[in-house]
């Protein structure tokens, strides 16, 4: 019985990766701070790194397109500041 | 007796450190993060601020400094280090310090006074406080959040190495007094030596009655012989 | 390539802007030299609308060292030593990036206090927001409050004081003005000014990106539904380089390689070179390939209108290079010099050698236009408020409402997101009034705070720049300083509309009277125009920054009662003022009549007896009565204290709405020991200060005889809820 | 010639993204925040959220399992603090 509801509910959860990064032209001070780091430490071969945010996301949903509008729309609204960054949004399979 | 205080780019509690040290008749030095050797210090200070602005983590890059690698061989040769706010938190990246600082609970920046209570005063830092004693010390900061993992916060209490708990005016320990989410109300620990004290509350803020309250000044005159 | 209307409209210039600027080359300008033209002649730089009426302001006093046109005011407060502030608006920026607009905003007027020689000790900020039930308040609010606290504490710079409002006026368009103030020895000032021919041009700080260009122009246009859409002009800011800049800057400036320093704020690399050069009477030759830039293939246009945060130009002494070169090394950070000072009186920019622009300074400066924009006074309301008309309010529920709304709250969810303690020197923190901040290792401390009073304004513009001017003495007083000073953010809508610069022209007006009369001049300032969305635009809202000076500092004084059973004083006259208080806005919504009027000669004289009260010691706590009136303000003094009041009857005035929600102003609150009652009263009528005692203090209790009586927790409660549920 | 070189850069250049996040038992207070947030802006199918750090390195390597090292050596020493963080490393085609 336990085993059956889990069942339905793996069905019905979808999971998703988001990733915010700042935009190209936009100054990114921590990835310049972790840059000299890394080159500090040894890292010669380092051409250049930039700093975003991830999250990993499930929702509740049958229909993957919803689900996707759905996070494309908590993007917009909180996630990502699209001023000065962009979004991407993946399936996790 | 010597200090040593350490100074990264983005400390900004440096100078605060330097007049409380020096107020107790600490011969003190600052010592430059780039520096390769540290002047003979009876007390190590890694003081509060922004190291490295806290990109990436806070206290991540401090704790891999030039500087860095003599403080942890004077620490391992039973040196007295004291890391406050920012500086608890590079001792933690460390590793001299376990646990580690998250962010807030409430997300926010939090700067106000709060209740600590003196847990262990069995220490070279905290002989000159009673145990249990309430303390009234302004915390500053955007990730106090104290947490370790069960086998070490086991050992912390077994082994009586927490240092202070933020607490109720009148003494009690509970969420409500628990200003950024720490875990067991933590605001200080010791290492197991006890030659380690880091702390998130900024005594360093607290040894003049024309700014605040003079709550902070026994723990540097504990640490003066 | 011709330049097309099209082009010289989207740079904010005007067609007949663009012709002045083919007389002054004499021939067609380039797309760089447009740019160029563009960022020092918009208003934003050259204060082209604001000039003529800044010029009437009152700068010049005993106390003061430097005024207005340096990079901030600078004055005396004795000894060698001198404290240099001023304020700036981050307005536009911070309404598309709430958390980065403020945050940069922090950081340009950090760099104009530092490069004068000071270290900064304090910031301030004035933040308006639209009405507290407007969707986006709560977020822009949020973004704003963490950006500037996000800057400062980094820094490590206490941010002592402020104020926070809500207006429906500033839905579309909020406000975030900063101020900062620092201290420096009189001897070791460093001023903008350059001097000598053949002096390398040096540029340190963060590398040139692509961020803001432009930023100036759109800080000199209006919104509208696309501003949103205006990205790449917003700049992320980097407190931690700034903070390194400021420790290189402050250790070059130990000894004497600067001949002069200047920041790069708006308009970046254009403005600081041309502001050097101009001041100087010099030319100026910058050899742009040498720039430190962020990006790969950034043009010479990019270069001169990039608005990248945390940069400096310095010019220096012949052979100073390579020690300063040292510091700037060791701090991590760039230095490079990219030119020097010429005899030509032109800004020359070349790339690889070859002349990408060349430009007369003057044209870019002194024959900036200038207008003397068309302005009509303001039409006076005649409404006076019928109470009898409204409808009955209790006494009670009128208090509640306003101690429980966004605009009377509590601001501790502001102030305790700011480090307000690190540097160890702050003696009082916000609460009410001014705040303390002690001169680092003195007797000596000096106060300061930010105030605005937008309603006021909107409906007499020059009673409203006299009172808002008063409001700022008046804080300065009731901590125990001697105001010295002020800086000014004039934050008006489009200064093309003529009713719009009445405002400006008037509260200027006003603002003049009042800082002649107290002898309190003008050091510094700024002025952001074209605030509003759509053609509408905000109420006028000069905000005004003062400093002021506590020679001796044994008992700071504060606005919170100390002990039950001691007198409450209210000096100054009571009339029961109530059009456009905070009880009819709040209570009623009502905005209309005039505001209460002041009486110069009645401030200065009850703000001289207050000082004298407190320097004397006899004053327990002290607090300025402002919007809110006499109850708002008791309240204030009880809330978070042990001690609430027991408040008599009043004897004539009949109305208790009037007497104790009234805005009349010049009043204080005093509260002194019942012993000390005959030499506090002698001390005033010396001074021929009207007062009355209307109460004591007693414990737990807050009482209006025959109105009110409430548990001062239960107040506290109330005044912390709107936060508490954000 | 300088096409050639460009040309020749580019083939030496590898781009990973890493994301570095909060192992499981630790406390993930922006996460719970962001959740909240997200719910009351009315999302109620979100089910979970978990927020982590995303980093876009470019390295100049030839081997691409020696990059990988390098990378994997960056996360260790500073990019995660294996205390409380996981962190996984891809190549970026
Ligand atoms: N944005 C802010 N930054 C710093 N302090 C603030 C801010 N907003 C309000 N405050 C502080 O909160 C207190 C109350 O503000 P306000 O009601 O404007 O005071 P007052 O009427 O005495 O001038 C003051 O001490 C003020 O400095
Ligand atoms: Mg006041």
């Amino acid at each position: 019985m336990e085993k059956q509801l889990q069942l339905n509910s793996r069905k019905n959860k979808l999971k998703f990766s988001v990733t915010v990064t700042l935009k190209k032209d936009v100054l990114d001070p921590q990835g310049k701070v972790v840059k000299n780091t890394l080159i500090n430490l040894g890292m010669n071969n380092l051409k250049s790194i930039r700093q975003g945010k991830y999250f990993e996301i499930e929702i509740d949903a049958n229909d993957e397109s919803k689900a996707e509008e759905s996070i494309d729309k908590m993007c917009k609204k909180l996630l990502a500041n699209l001023i000065i960054e962009d979004y991407t949004v993946k399936k996790i399979s | 007796m010597n200090s040593s205080v350490i100074v990264f780019p983005g400390s900004n509690c440096d100078r605060d450190i330097a007049v409380a040290l020096e107020k107790v008749q600490f011969k003190n030095k600052m010592v430059w993060h780039k520096d390769t050797e540290l002047p003979k210090s009876d007390l190590i200070v890694i003081p509060g601020g922004f190291s490295y602005g806290d990109y990436l983590r806070s206290g991540a890059i401090a704790g891999k400094s030039t500087i860095i690698s003599e403080v942890i061989k004077a620490a391992n040769k039973g040196c007295l280090i004291l890391g406050i706010c920012n500086g608890f938190q590079i001792l933690t990246e460390t590793g001299l310090l376990k646990g580690v600082l998250l962010r807030n609970k409430n997300l926010r920046f939090i700067n106000k006074n709060v209740n600590i209570k003196v847990i262990n005063n069995n220490s070279k830092f905290l002989k000159n406080y009673k145990k249990d004693q309430i303390l009234e010390m302004n915390i500053a900061h955007n990730e106090g959040n104290y947490f370790t993992s069960s086998d070490h916060l086991k050992e912390l209490n077994d082994k009586n190495l927490i240092a202070f708990k933020y607490c109720r005016s009148d003494g009690d320990v509970n969420s409500i007094s628990n200003p950024n989410g720490s875990i067991e109300n933590i605001a200080g620990i010791f290492n197991s030596n006890k030659n380690i004290l880091g702390m998130m509350p900024h005594p360093e803020r607290m040894i003049d009655n024309l700014i605040s309250n003079t709550d902070g000044i026994n723990l540097f005159t504990s640490l003066i012989k | 390539m011709k330049i097309s209307n099209q082009v010289i409209e989207s740079h904010g210039l005007k067609l007949d802007e663009f012709s002045l600027i083919k007389k002054l080359l004499k021939r067609e300008p380039n797309l760089l030299e447009l740019g160029i033209f563009s960022a020092m002649w918009n208003e934003h730089c050259s204060y082209k609308s604001s000039r003529k009426h800044l010029k009437n302001l009152p700068t010049k006093g005993k106390q003061v060292i430097q005024g207005p046109g340096e990079n901030a005011g600078v004055i005396d407060i004795g000894g060698d030593d001198a404290i240099v502030f001023k304020i700036e608006s981050h307005n536009h920026p911070s309404y598309i990036e709430p958390y980065q607009g403020a945050a940069t905003g922090v950081g340009g007027i950090l760099r104009d206090v530092f490069t004068m020689g000071a270290r900064p000790i304090a910031l301030l900020n004035s933040i308006h927001f639209g009405s507290p039930k407007f969707f986006k308040t709560k977020s822009l609010l949020n973004g704003v409050v963490s950006g500037i606290g996000g800057y400062g504490n980094c820094i490590g710079i206490p941010t002592v004081a402020g104020e926070t409002k809500f207006n429906a006026t500033y839905n579309e368009n909020i406000l975030v003005n900063a101020m900062a103030v620092g201290h420096v020895k009189k001897n070791k000032i460093f001023y903008s000014k350059a001097k000598g021919l053949n002096k390398s041009v040096v540029y340190v700080g963060s590398k040139t990106g692509r961020d803001g260009i432009h930023g100036a122009s759109m800080a000199s246009a209006e919104f509208d539904e696309n501003s949103e859409e205006k990205k790449p002009t917003v700049q992320v800011g980097d407190p931690f380089t700034e903070k390194l800049l400021m420790e290189a800057c402050l250790e070059l400036m130990k000894d004497n390689s600067i001949i002069s320093i200047q920041d790069m704020g708006a308009a970046g690399l254009t403005s600081s070179s041309v502001e050097m050069a101009s001041k100087g009477e010099l030319g100026i030759e910058l050899n742009l390939e040498k720039v430190p830039c962020r990006e790969e293939n950034m043009s010479p246009y990019e270069m001169m209108l990039s608005e990248s945060q945390e940069r400096m130009l310095i010019i220096l002494e012949d052979g100073k290079e390579e020690n300063a070169k040292k510091i700037f090394d060791k701090w991590d950070l760039d230095f490079v010099v990219i030119g020097k000072t010429t005899d030509s009186n032109k800004l020359v920019l070349k790339y690889n050698n070859a002349i990408k622009a060349e430009i007369p300074i003057s044209a870019l400066s002194s024959k900036a236009p200038i207008y003397d924009r068309k302005w009509i006074k303001k039409k006076l309301p005649k409404i006076k408020v019928d109470l009898k008309k409204l409808k009955k309010v209790k006494f009670e529920d009128a208090l509640i409402k306003i101690l429980s709304s966004a605009n009377y709250s509590n601001k501790s969810w502001v102030t305790e997101q700011y480090d307000q303690m690190v540097m160890c020197d702050t003696v009082k923190q916000s609460g009410a009034d001014a705040a303390i901040i002690r001169i680092h290792n003195k007797k000596k401390a000096i106060a300061v705070s930010v105030d605005s009073s937008a309603n006021y304004c909107k409906a007499h513009p020059i009673s409203g720049g006299k009172q808002v001017v008063c409001e700022n003495w008046r804080n300065l007083i009731s901590v125990g300083s001697k105001p010295l000073a002020i800086t000014n953010c004039l934050n008006f809508g489009n200064p093309e509309n003529p009713e719009i610069m009445g405002e400006f022209a008037e509260c200027l007006k006003g603002i003049k009277e009042s800082c002649e009369f107290l002898n309190f001049p003008v050091v510094s300032g700024n002025v952001s125009f074209y605030n509003g969305t759509n053609n509408k635009n905000i109420n006028p809202t000069p905000v005004i920054g003062g400093v002021g000076l506590i020679s001796k500092l044994d008992n700071p004084i504060n606005h919170k009662f100390k002990k039950e059973n001691n007198l409450i004083i209210l000096v100054g006259k009571t009339f029961g003022h109530l059009e456009q208080s905070a009880f009819l806005e709040e209570v009623y919504s009502n905005i209309d009549g005039l505001p209460p009027e002041v009486n110069l000669v009645n401030e200065k004289n009850n703000g001289e007896g207050i000082l004298e009260i407190i320097n004397k010691e006899l004053a327990k706590s002290v607090h300025d009565i402002s919007s809110g009136g006499l109850v708002v303000a008791l309240a204030e003094m009880s809330m978070g204290t042990d001690f609430g009041v027991k408040i008599d009857r009043p004897k004539k005035l009949t109305n208790s709405i009037k007497y104790f929600f009234g805005e009349d102003q010049s009043r204080y609150i005093v509260e002194i020991e019942k012993n000390n009652l005959e030499k506090t009263a002698k001390i005033l009528k010396k001074n021929n200060i009207f007062f009355e005692i209307i109460g004591t203090t007693q414990m737990k209790y807050f009482e209006i005889q025959g109105e009110f009586k409430s548990d001062i927790k239960e107040l506290y409660k109330i005044n912390n809820q709107w936060y508490n549920n954000f």
